[in-house]
C-alpha cells in the first residue's frame, strides 16, 4: 500500500480529534497508523461508553471480529469495528487473567455471539450476559479448564496415545 | 404434526465439508435449526505462533482449498504493514490478477455446486468443465492448481511473462461468453428459477443487523465491497462496479455472483493492460518490529479479516483469522425460517460455506517424543461402540456379532 | 411348457432384465454424452448388478427383516406380470382379456407402494421421509396418467390393450388425436420412474437416498433392477397405446420396430433428466394439478367428441 | 464355482462406487475429487459413481487429517459400509496429517483410525493423481485375486 508510508490522512485525524475531545484521558492512547486504521487502548471500565460513542456518533456500525490476546498477566480483547467508508477502529482493553470477566456486546452487534463463544472456549474468558449456546470450536469431549490459546498451555500427548503410553 | 429432528451431516452428500446441523421438522416445514461446527478444527492460529513468518505463509495458505490466495495475501499484507515494507507496484498488480482468477474459479465452482444441490447436474458438469480453463492458467502461472504459493512477505515469487499474459487474455475471452451463456440459462431455465427464487430470503435490515458479508449481503442490497471501501493491492487504481441486487434470495445471490464474474474479467484485462514493470519482490527482514495490523480482503465469499500482532522476534505474537463464512453463518438461521427441508441444501450452499476457513483456530505442537504406535483396530472399534452405547443408546454390539459370525 | 418359457425367458423375466439393463446403459450413456462426459462402458449396468448381488447386505436392527426383504421381490414381480398384458411386437399380447388395461396400470403402481413400504420398514429417518414423498408424488401423477391412457381406450371402446392396438392398427388417423395423451403420459412416466424433474423421493442431496438409504447388497440390486424393468415396461405400454402402428408385421421387423419405439421413449426420459432441475414436492404437485390434469381432461373431451362423431 | 468367483471379482473391479467423506480437510482435495467426476477427467468411465449413503458404497474416499471430533463419525461410517470395502486416503493430510501433523486436535492421518488400502499424496492431490490411485487400487484387487 503506497499510502502506508504517508501516514494517516485528514479523515482519520478528524475522528481522532473527536475521540480525544469526548474522552480526554484517551489523548495519547489513540493513534492512526495508516489510512483507514485507528488503534485505541482504553481502560476496561470506559470501554462500554467509548464503544457506544463510536457506534452512535462516529457511525462504526459494523463489527468485523473480536480478537483475544494473552499478554502474560492480563488478557487483551481487541474489538474491530468498521463503517461504510472502510475506516476501521480497533479498541483494545485488558482484563486481569485471574478473573477474565467481560460483558457481551451482542446488544449492539448480534453477530458478536459466535466470536464471544470462541473467546470462552479458547481463552477462558467469562462473558456476562451471553446465554447458553452450542460450543464452538472445540469438540464436546474437550477437557474443561484447558484453554489452548493461553501462552502457558502446552499440549499434552493426545488421548489415544495417552491410553497406550 | 409430530416434530422430527433430522441430523444433517457431518457426512452428507449435499455438504462437501463436515459440519452438523440439527433441523427440527414438522412435515416438510423447518421449525428450528442449530449448527454444530468445529469438525474442521485443526487449529492454525496457535500453530502460526510456533512458526516463523515465512513458514506461516505456507501454513495459512492451507486454511482453505478454494480461497488459499485470499488468506495468504491478507496475512502477507498485514505483516508488510507492520514492517512498513515498500512493496513494488508490479507485485501488487500480480496479486490482484491472481486474486481475481481465484474469484472466477471459486464462483464457477459455486455455480456448479448450486446446480448440483438443486438436482441440475448438467450445470455442475458444464461449469466445472469451464473452470478447468482457469485452473490451467493458474497451474502454468503459479505451478499448482490450488494453494499457489505466489505470495511472500515483500512481494510475489513468480513473474508474469508475455506467454502467460497472452494465454490469460484468451482464457478470459472464452470464459466471458461462457458466463454470458450461464446468465442466459439462469434467466430462462424455468425449473432452476422455480427452485432458486423466494428461497432463503434475507431482508436488507437482517443482512445489516446480522453482519452478512460478500455476495450474501450484496444480494440483499447491502452495498459493501472491501475492494472499493478499503482498497488494498492494486484495487485503488482499478475501476470496477460493485454488483448488488435486491432479490433478497438465493436467486439474487446467483445473479450477484455471475455479475461479479463479469466484473472480474474486466478487472483482469485492466490490470494486465496497465501492469507496471519493475521488481516483483523486495528482501524482507527476518525479524518483524513490534506492532499490530489488521488487514481486510474481499474473498469470493465475503470479507476476510486477518489481525497480526508482532513482538520483534521472527515469530508472530498472535494471528487471528476471521473467515467470511463465520459471519454469513449467523444469517442461515434467519434464512431458513419456515423454509422447506428440500430448500435446506441450496440455502446452505447459497452462502457458499467454507468451513475449513471457519474452524482453523488453535493447536500446539505435540510435546514429548513423537511416538508412532499403531492402535489395534479392535480397541478402536470397541471404544467407539462403548461411546455410542452410553451417548446415543445405540448398541452396535449385536451388529458386531452378526458381522463377525458372517465373516467367519 | 411354452407358457412357462414365455413367462420366464422370452418376453418374460430374463429378456426384460437384459433389456432393462441395456436401457439403463443407454440412459446413462446419453445422459453423460449430453453433459459431454465420456460415460460408462457398455457392460456397466451388468457389472453393477453382479457386484451388488455379491455384496453383503446389512439389515438395520429395528427393521422388520421379512418385510424389508420382501419389498424388492414384490416390485420385480409386479412389473414383470404387467408386461404380459402389453402387446409388444406381435398384435396379441401373451395374455389378454377385456379389462387388462386396468390390471396393467394397477400392476405398474405396485412398485411405488413397495418403495413406500420398503422405506417405512427400514426405519431410518431419511427413508421414512423419502417413503412419504413417494406416496404424495403418486397421487399427483397417477390421475392424469389414468385419464391419458383411458381416452384412446374410449375411442377404441374396448378395455383390452390388444384389441386397442388392433383397432388403431386398422385405422391409424385416429392416433393423431391422442398426441396430448402421449405427452401427459410421458410426464407421468417421469414421475413414476422418479426421473429428475420428479425424483424427489430419492433426492440425493436432501435425503441421502430416500427410500433406498438402508438397502444394500442383493436387495438394492433387485430394487434397481425393478426400476429398470419398470422403465422398459412403462415405455412398452406407452408404445403399445400411442404408437401401435406396424404391430402386425411380427418376426424380426416387428421386434426391431418395437425396440425403436422403446429407445425413443427412453431417450426422451434421459433428455428430460439432463435439462431440468429437480422440483420441490409442493411445486411438483402444483404443476401436476394445475397443468397436467386439465390437459388430461381436454384429452378425454376430445376423445368423447371423436367417439360421438364416429358413432354416427 | 471358479467362474462365479471370477465374474464376481470382475464385477467388483469394474464398478467401484465411492463415498466421499471430508475428515477435517481444507476442501482442496474434496474439490479435486469432485473435479475428477466432471467432463474433463470423468471417473464414470471406470464405473465410479459418487454415492450418498454408506450402504451403497464400496470405496470410502477420505480427505483431510482426522480431527478429534470427526474420528467417531469416521469409524461409524466405516462400520455402516457393507463388507468388501476399501479406504482411499486422498491428499497428504489424509496420508500423514500433512501440514497439520502433530497437532493436538488432529489424528494425523486416516491410517490411525481405519485400515487404508491406497494412499494418494499431493496437496491437493490432482484429479490425474486421484484417477491413477483408483486405477492402482483396482489393479491391486486383480493381482490379489490371482494371487489367492
Amino acid at each position: 500500500m503506497t499510502e502506508a508510508i504517508v501516514g494517516a490522512t485528514a479523515k482519520e485525524e478528524a475522528i481522532r480529534q473527536k475521540l480525544v475531545e469526548r474522552f480526554p484521558f484517551l489523548a495519547d492512547k489513540v493513534r492512526a497508523t495508516r489510512p483507514r486504521r485507528i488503534f485505541a487502548l482504553v481502560e476496561a471500565k470506559d470501554f462500554e461508553n467509548v464503544l457506544v460513542f463510536a457506534i452512535q456518533e462516529l457511525g462504526f456500525t459494523i463489527l468485523c471480529t473480536i480478537t483475544g490476546l494473552d499478554d502474560g498477566p492480563t488478557l487483551g480483547f481487541v474489538y474491530h469495528i468498521t463503517r461504510q467508508d472502510g475506516i476501521t477502529l480497533n479498541i483494545q482493553y485488558d482484563v486481569p487473567k485471574e478473573n477474565p470477566v467481560i460483558n457481551t456486546v451482542t446488544k449492539y452487534f448480534p453477530p458478536a455471539e459466535i466470536y464471544e463463544r470462541e473467546l470462552i472456549d479458547l481463552l477462558g474468558a467469562r462473558v456476562e450476559g451471553l446465554g447458553e449456546g452450542v460450543r464452538y470450536p472445540l469438540p464436546d469431549d474437550w477437557p474443561a479448564g484447558e484453554y489452548p490459546l493461553r501462552k502457558d498451555w502446552k499440549k499434552k500427548i493426545s488421548d489415544t496415545e495417552a491410553e497406550n503410553a | 404434526m409430530r416434530k422430527v429432528v433430522i441430523p444433517i451431516g457431518p457426512q452428507h452428500p449435499a455438504l462437501k465439508e463436515p459440519e452438523s446441523f440439527n433441523v427440527t421438522l414438522s412435515g416438510e416445514r423447518i421449525m428450528a435449526f442449530s449448527a454444530r461446527l468445529g469438525y474442521n478444527h485443526r487449529g492454525i492460529e496457535k500453530a502460526c505462533e510456533e512458526r516463523t513468518y515465512l513458514q506461516d505463509v505456507y501454513l495459512i495458505e492451507r486454511i482453505c482449498g478454494i480461497c488459499s490466495h485470499t488468506h495468504s495475501t491478507c496475512f502477507v499484507q498485514a505483516v508488510e504493514e507492520i514492517a512498513a515494507l515498500e512493496v513494488p507496484r508490479r507485485a501488487l498488480y500480480i496479486r490482484t490478477v491472481i486474486g481475481e482468477l481465484e474469484r472466477i474459479h471459486s464462483h464457477l465452482l459455486w455455480l456448479g455446486v448450486a446446480g448440483h444441490e438443486v438436482g441440475f447436474d448438467t450445470l455442475l458438469m458444464y461449469t466445472w468443465r469451464d473452470r478447468e480453463v482457469v485452473m490451467d492458467i493458474l497451474a502454468d502461472v503459479t505451478g499448482n492448481r490450488v494453494n499457489y504459493g505466489m505470495n511472500t512477505i515483500g512481494g510475489v515469487r513468480r513473474d508474469l511473462d508475455a506467454a502467460h499474459i497472452k494465454s490469460m487474455l484468451k482464457a478470459v475471452d472464452t470464459l466471458e461468453d461462457r458466463t454470458k451463456y450461464y446468465i442466459q440459462v439462469a434467466r430462462e431455465e424455468r425449473t432452476l428459477i422455480e427452485r432458486l427464487s423466494k428461497v432463503g430470503t434475507l431482508t436488507h435490515e437482517d443482512a445489516v443487523k446480522l453482519g452478512a458479508v460478500g455476495p450474501t449481503a450484496r444480494a440483499s442490497g447491502v452495498d459493501r465491497d472491501t475492494r472499493r471501501d478499503d482498497p488494498y493491492a492494486a484495487y485503488g487504481e482499478l475501476d470496477f462496479k460493485v454488483v448488488t441486487d435486491d432479490h433478497n434470495d438465493v436467486y439474487g445471490r446467483t445473479l450477484v455472483r455471475m455479475g461479479e464474474l463479469m466484473e472480474s474479467y474486466k478487472i483482469i484485462r485492466q490490470a494486465i493492460k496497465n501492469m507496471p514493470d519493475g521488481p516483483i519482490a523486495i528482501k524482507s527482514p527476518r525479524r518483524i518490529p513490534a506492532g499490530e495490523a489488521l488487514s481486510r480482503y474481499e474473498a469470493p465469499r465475503g470479507e476476510d479479516v486477518h489481525y497480526v500482532k508482532a513482538n520483534g522476534t521472527d515469530r508472530p505474537e498472535r494471528v487471528k483469522v476471521r473467515a467470511p463464512t463465520l459471519a454469513n453463518l449467523q444469517t442461515v438461521e434467519k434464512m431458513l425460517e419456515d423454509g422447506q427441508l428440500a430448500d435446506l441444501p441450496i440455502v446452505i450452499a447459497a452462502i457458499d460455506p467454507c468451513f475449513s476457513c471457519t474452524d482453523r483456530s488453535i493447536v500446539v505442537r505435540r510435546s514429548g517424543v513423537r511416538s508412532k504406535n499403531m492402535i489395534r483396530w479392535e480397541d478402536l472399534r470397541s471404544r467407539g461402540i462403548e461411546w455410542y452405547r452410553e451417548n446415543r443408546g445405540i448398541d452396535f454390539a449385536k451388529l458386531n456379532r452378526k458381522l463377525s459370525d458372517r465373516m467367519r | 411348457m411354452i407358457a412357462l418359457f414365455n413367462m420366464l425367458v422370452f418376453p418374460g423375466f430374463l429378456f426384460l432384465a437384459f433389456m432393462g439393463l441395456a436401457c439403463e446403459y443407454i440412459d446413462r450413456k446419453l445422459y453423460a454424452r449430453l453433459q459431454n462426459r465420456v460415460g460408462p462402458p457398455w457392460f456397466q449396468p451388468f457389472a453393477d448388478f453382479i457386484k451388488l448381488a455379491a455384496k453383503e447386505e446389512i439389515i438395520p436392527e429395528e427393521a422388520n427383516p421379512r418385510m424389508f426383504k420382501a419389498m424388492p421381490v414384490f416390485a420385480i414381480t409386479a412389473t414383470i406380470t404387467a408386461s404380459f398384458y402389453i402387446p409388444m411386437w406381435n398384435a396379441r399380447a401373451l395374455l389378454s382379456f377385456n379389462g387388462d388395461l386396468i390390471v396393467t396400470l394397477y400392476l405398474l403402481t405396485i412398485p411405488t407402494l413397495t418403495y413406500f413400504l420398503g422405506g417405512w420398514y427400514s426405519t431410518s429417518l431419511y427413508s421414512k421421509i423419502g417413503a412419504v414423498r413417494s406416496l404424495t408424488q403418486l397421487f399427483a401423477y397417477e390421475v392424469p396418467l389414468l385419464m391419458a391412457i383411458l381416452s384412446p381406450a374410449l375411442i377404441a371402446n374396448t378395455w383390452s390393450l390388444s384389441e386397442m392396438a388392433r383397432f388403431y392398427n386398422a385405422h391409424p388417423p385416429y392416433l393423431l388425436f391422442n398426441m396430448i395423451g402421449f405427452a401427459i403420459s410421458i410426464v407421468a412416466l417421469l414421475g413414476k420412474l422418479e426421473k429428475v424433474p420428479f425424483d424427489i423421493p430419492e433426492a440425493e442431496t436432501e435425503i441421502v437416498a430416500g427410500t433406498f438409504t438402508e438397502y444394500s447388497g442383493r436387495l438394492l440390486a433387485m430394487f434397481r433392477l425393478s426400476i429398470d424393468i419398470e422403465a422398459v415396461v412403462g415405455s412398452a405400454l406407452l408404445a403399445a397405446v400411442y404408437l401401435p402402428f406396424g404391430l402386425g408385421i411380427g418376426g424380426a421387423m416387428g421386434f426391431g420396430l418395437f425396440m425403436m419405439k422403446v429407445l425413443l421413449i427412453i431417450s426422451i426420459l434421459s433428455l428430460s433428466r439432463t435439462i431440468f432441475a429437480r422440483l420441490r414436492i409442493d411445486q411438483m404437485i402444483e404443476f401436476c394439478w394445475k397443468y397436467v390434469s386439465p390437459f388430461a381432461f381436454l384429452q378425454i373431451l376430445i376423445s368423447l367428441i371423436l367417439k360421438g362423431a364416429l358413432a354416427r | 464355482m471358479k467362474i462365479m468367483d471370477k465374474m464376481v471379482n470382475w464385477a467388483r473391479i469394474k464398478s467401484p462406487w465411492i463415498l466421499h467423506f471430508n475428515t477435517g480437510a481444507c476442501n482442496a482435495c474434496d474439490i479435486e475429487i469432485v473435479a475428477s467426476l466432471t467432463p474433463r477427467y470423468d471417473l464414470e468411465r471406470f464405473g465410479v459413481i459418487l454415492k450418498g449413503t454408506p450402504r451403497h458404497a464400496d470405496v470410502l474416499v477420505c480427505s483431510g487429517p482426522v480431527t478429534m471430533q470427526i474420528k467417531d463419525r469416521l469409524k461409524r461410517i466405516y462400520d455402516q459400509m457393507p463388507e468388501p470395502k476399501f479406504v482411499i486416503a486422498v491428499g497428504s493430510c489424509a496420508c500423514s496429517g500433512g501440514v497439520f501433523d502433530g497437532c493436538y486436535s488432529v489424528e494425523s492421518g486416516i491410517d490411525k483410525v481405519l485400515p487404508v488400502s491406497a494412499y494418494i499424496p499431493g496437496c491437493p492431490a490432482s484429479p490425474m493423481a486421484i484417477i491413477d490411485g483408483v486405477a492402482k487400487l483396482l489393479a491391486s484387487l486383480e493381482a490379489k485375486e490371482e494371487g489367492k
